[in-house]
C-alpha cells in the first residue's frame, strides 16, 4: 500500500524540509494511523520527536487531515489508513 | 459617470446620501451587495485585534468598504522593522501607538469611517469589555495567548471571530463561532508546548502572505455582515495558504464540539482565565525584548 | 531588538547598510530570502501597469518589500468612487494623478525606494520604450485591449509578467512568459466579443478581492524576483479564487503554442499592433465615458 | 452517466446563476465534450446562447478545464467525456 505525507506549517522541517512524503507498504494492505505517526516518528523523523509526537500522538496545535477532512469527522487516531490515502499534518499559525 | 444610470436602478429607496453614493457606487453594484449590504456594513461595528501585518489590510479594507465604526486594538508603536509588511503605518508615525497610526491612515482613506482606538494590552481584565461594543471581531493578533484569549471572549459575549494567521510563506484563515460553527477551543483544546511556537520575529513573514491573509479575512468579515444566505462562509473550514508552492487548501474541520470547555455543553470555562498561564506564553511577540 | 542576534547571523558577508537592516530585518531572515534575496530585490525593477483595485497592493507591498525601483502607469485621476478598493490613495489625492498619488504613498511607506511614474496612457507607441526600462512587468490593468497589449510588449522584450484581474466575489492569478511558459495570446489567441466582456464599472468589484489578488501578484513578483528553485512559480497553471464560497483552485493550462502568433514557432505579430481595434474596445474602462 | 459542469467568471449568469450542474445520461457511457457543449447550448441555456457558443465551439475568452486541467492538454473539444468527469468553464476576467 501507499500513503502521501503531506506537511505544513513548519512541520516540513522536522521531516528534512521536505513537504511530501510518500509512504510504501509492501506487506501491508492498511495502516493504523497511530502506527502511521510512531512510524513517522521512528523512521522519518531525526530529532526533536516530542515537536511531532506526545504521549504516543501528535502534540497539542496539530491539525490532522485524513483527505482533506479533520481526522475528528473520522475515527481520529483510531482512522484506518487505507492504500492511496492522503495524510496531512498542519501546525496551526499564531503570528501576524 | 458613464454608470450612473445604472447605480440608480439600485439605490431607489434608500437612506444613503449623495456622498455615499458617489463612494460606494462600484460596490453596491456587485451581485449581493447592493444598497441593503451597504446600509449594513454602515451600521456595522467590528474590533479588529492587532494593528501589525494583517491588521493592516484588514482595517484598510474594511473602511474602504465603508463599515461604519472600526475598533483597533494595540498596545504597540509603530517601528521602521514593521514597515516591510504592515501598509497601513508610514515612516513619519515611527514611535506612535499602531492603533492612532493605523486610525490616522484610515481617517485619510474614508472620513465616514468611525474608530475607536485602543492603545493597551488585551488582556482578561480589558477584553469583555471592549468586545461587548461592537458586533463581529477579527483576531489579527501575533501569539498564541492572545488567540485563546480573543476566542474565549468572543464565546462568552456571542459574537463571531473571524481569526487569521501568518509565518513564513503561509497562511491560514478561518471563521469561529459562527452560526453554531467550532471555536478556536474546539480546534485546539490544549495549547502548543511553547518550545513549538515560532514567533514572526524568530521565523520572519513576507508582507503578500499577510495581505492575502488580512484581505481574505475582509472579505469574510464582510460576508459575515451581509448575512446573505448564498455567503459561503468560512466556518467549519479552514483555507491554508502555501505562497511559495502557490496553492491553498480548503479543508473541511470539526464542528462545534459537545466537549469543548468554552461553548460545549458543560462548559468549564465560563469567564476569562490567565491565558499567559495556560498558554506559558505572553500576551505580545514583543514582550520578550 | 529581541531578535537582533538571529537577524545578525543571516546578515554577514553583505552589503545593506544598517537602516536597511533594521527595515528589512523580519523579512531577510525568511527562508528562502535571506540577503542575498534582499540584495536582488533592491536591484530589481518592476513595472505596474494600472494603479487601481490591483495596482495599489502590488505596489504598496512591493514598496514595503524594498523592490528597488517600482514603475507606475496610469493615465488616470483618482476620484472618491474608487476609494472603496483602491487603498493606495487618499481623498486628499482627488482630482491628482493616479501614478503620482500611489508614488506618494510609496515614498511615506519606504523612501529607499526609487519611484518612475508615466502619467499617460499605455498604448503601442508608449508600451515598449517604457517597459525596457524594466526587470518584471504586473499586469494590474482594467480592460482587455490593455492585457493582449502588455502581453504581446512583454514577449517582444522578453520580460515575464504576472497577471490578475477581477470582477464583482472572483479573481484570477497567473505567470505568463516566464521560463518558457504560455503568454497571454497563447491561451486567447482570439479576443472576446466586447459584448461578453463585463467592466467593474458595470458588474462591481470588492475591495478585499482585488486585495488578495494583487497582493498574491505582489508576491509571485518577488519569488521571480528571487530565483530560487523551489520557487513555484504560477507559470503553466491559473489561480481562480470565487469570494462568495471561499473556495481557489489551481488548475494546469496550456504550455507555450508553437501556433501563437507572438511567442510562437513562426510569430505574425513582431511590432505591437493597434489593440483597440483587434479588440473592438478601448485602452480604458473609462475612456467611454 | 454523470457529468459535473461547473460555470464560473460570471458565466453562470447564462445558466441560471447556478455554479454547478450535475447532468445525468441514463443512455449513455460516454459523451464527446462536443456534444456536451451544444447540449448546455440547447437544453441549459435560455437566451444570448451567443455569450457561450461561437461556430459551434465556446467563444473566445472562456477557457475549459477537464478534471482540474485546461481542455489544451487532453483533446479539445475531440474529447470524450466519461462518468465522473468535471468539466469547468471559465470566462476570463478583464477587471481590476
Ligand atoms: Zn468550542
Ligand atoms: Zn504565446
Amino acid at each position: 500500500m501507499k500513503v502521501t505525507v503531506e506537511l505544513s506549517g513548519g512541520l516540513e522541517l522536522l521531516f528534512d524540509k521536505k513537504k511530501t512524503h510518500t509512504l510504501e507498504f509492501a506487506d501491508k494492505d492498511e495502516i493504523p494511523l497511530r502506527d502511521l505517526i510512531l512510524y513517522m516518528r521512528d523512521n522519518l523523523l531525526k530529532e526533536r520527536a516530542e515537536l511531532f509526537v506526545v504521549d504516543n500522538t501528535v502534540r497539542p496545535g496539530i491539525l490532522v487531515l485524513i483527505n482533506d477532512a479533520d481526522w475528528e469527522l473520522y475515527d481520529g487516531i483510531e482512522y484506518i489508513v487505507k492504500n492511496g490515502d492522503t495524510i496531512i499534518f498542519i501546525s496551526t499559525l499564531h503570528g501576524g | 459617470m458613464q454608470d450612473s444610470s445604472n447605480i440608480a436602478s439600485y439605490t431607489q429607496n434608500h437612506s444613503l446620501d449623495n456622498k455615499e453614493i458617489e463612494r460606494y457606487g462600484r460596490q453596491l453594484i456587485t451581485p449581493d451587495i447592493g444598497v441593503q449590504g451597504q446600509m449594513l456594513l454602515k451600521a456595522a461595528k467590528v474590533l479588529i485585534v492587532g494593528a501589525g501585518g494583517l491588521g493592516c489590510p484588514v482595517a484598510l479594507y474594511l473602511a474602504a468598504a465603508g463599515v461604519g465604526m472600526l475598533g483597533i486594538v494595540d498596545y504597540d508603536t509603530v517601528e521602521i522593522g514593521n514597515l516591510h509588511r504592515q501598509i497601513g503605518h508610514r515612516e513619519s508615525s515611527t514611535g506612535v501607538p499602531k492603533c492612532e497610526s493605523l486610525a490616522a491612515q484610515i481617517k485619510e482613506l474614508n472620513s465616514l469611517v468611525e474608530t475607536k482606538t485602543f492603545n493597551t494590552v488585551f488582556t482578561s481584565d480589558t477584553a469583555i469589555d471592549i468586545i461587548k461594543q461592537f458586533d463581529i471581531v477579527v483576531d489579527a493578533s501575533d501569539n498564541v495567548a492572545t488567540r485563546y484569549l480573543v476566542s474565549d471572549a468572543c464565546v462568552l459575549t456571542k459574537k463571531p471571530l473571524v481569526s487569521g494567521s501568518a509565518l513564513k510563506w503561509e497562511g491560514q484563515v478561518t471563521v469561529y463561532n459562527y452560526n453554531n460553527g467550532p471555536c478556536y477551543r474546539c480546534l485546539f483544546p490544549v495549547p502548543p508546548p511553547a518550545e513549538t511556537v515560532t514567533r514572526c520575529s524568530d521565523g520572519g513573514v513576507l508582507g503578500p502572505i499577510v495581505g492575502v491573509i488580512g484581505s481574505l479575512q475582509a472579505l469574510e468579515t464582510i460576508k459575515i455582515i451581509n448575512n446573505n444566505p448564498q455567503n459561503g462562509v468560512l466556518s467549519g473550514r479552514l483555507m491554508i495558504y502555501d505562497g511559495l508552492a502557490a496553492v491553498f487548501r480548503t479543508v473541511r474541520i470539526r464542528s462545534k464540539q459537545a466537549s469543548c470547555q468554552v461553548c460545549g455543553d458543560n462548559p468549564t470555562i465560563t469567564q476569562l482565565i490567565d491565558y499567559t498561564q495556560f498558554c506559558r506564553s505572553n500576551y505580545s511577540e514583543s514582550a520578550g525584548k
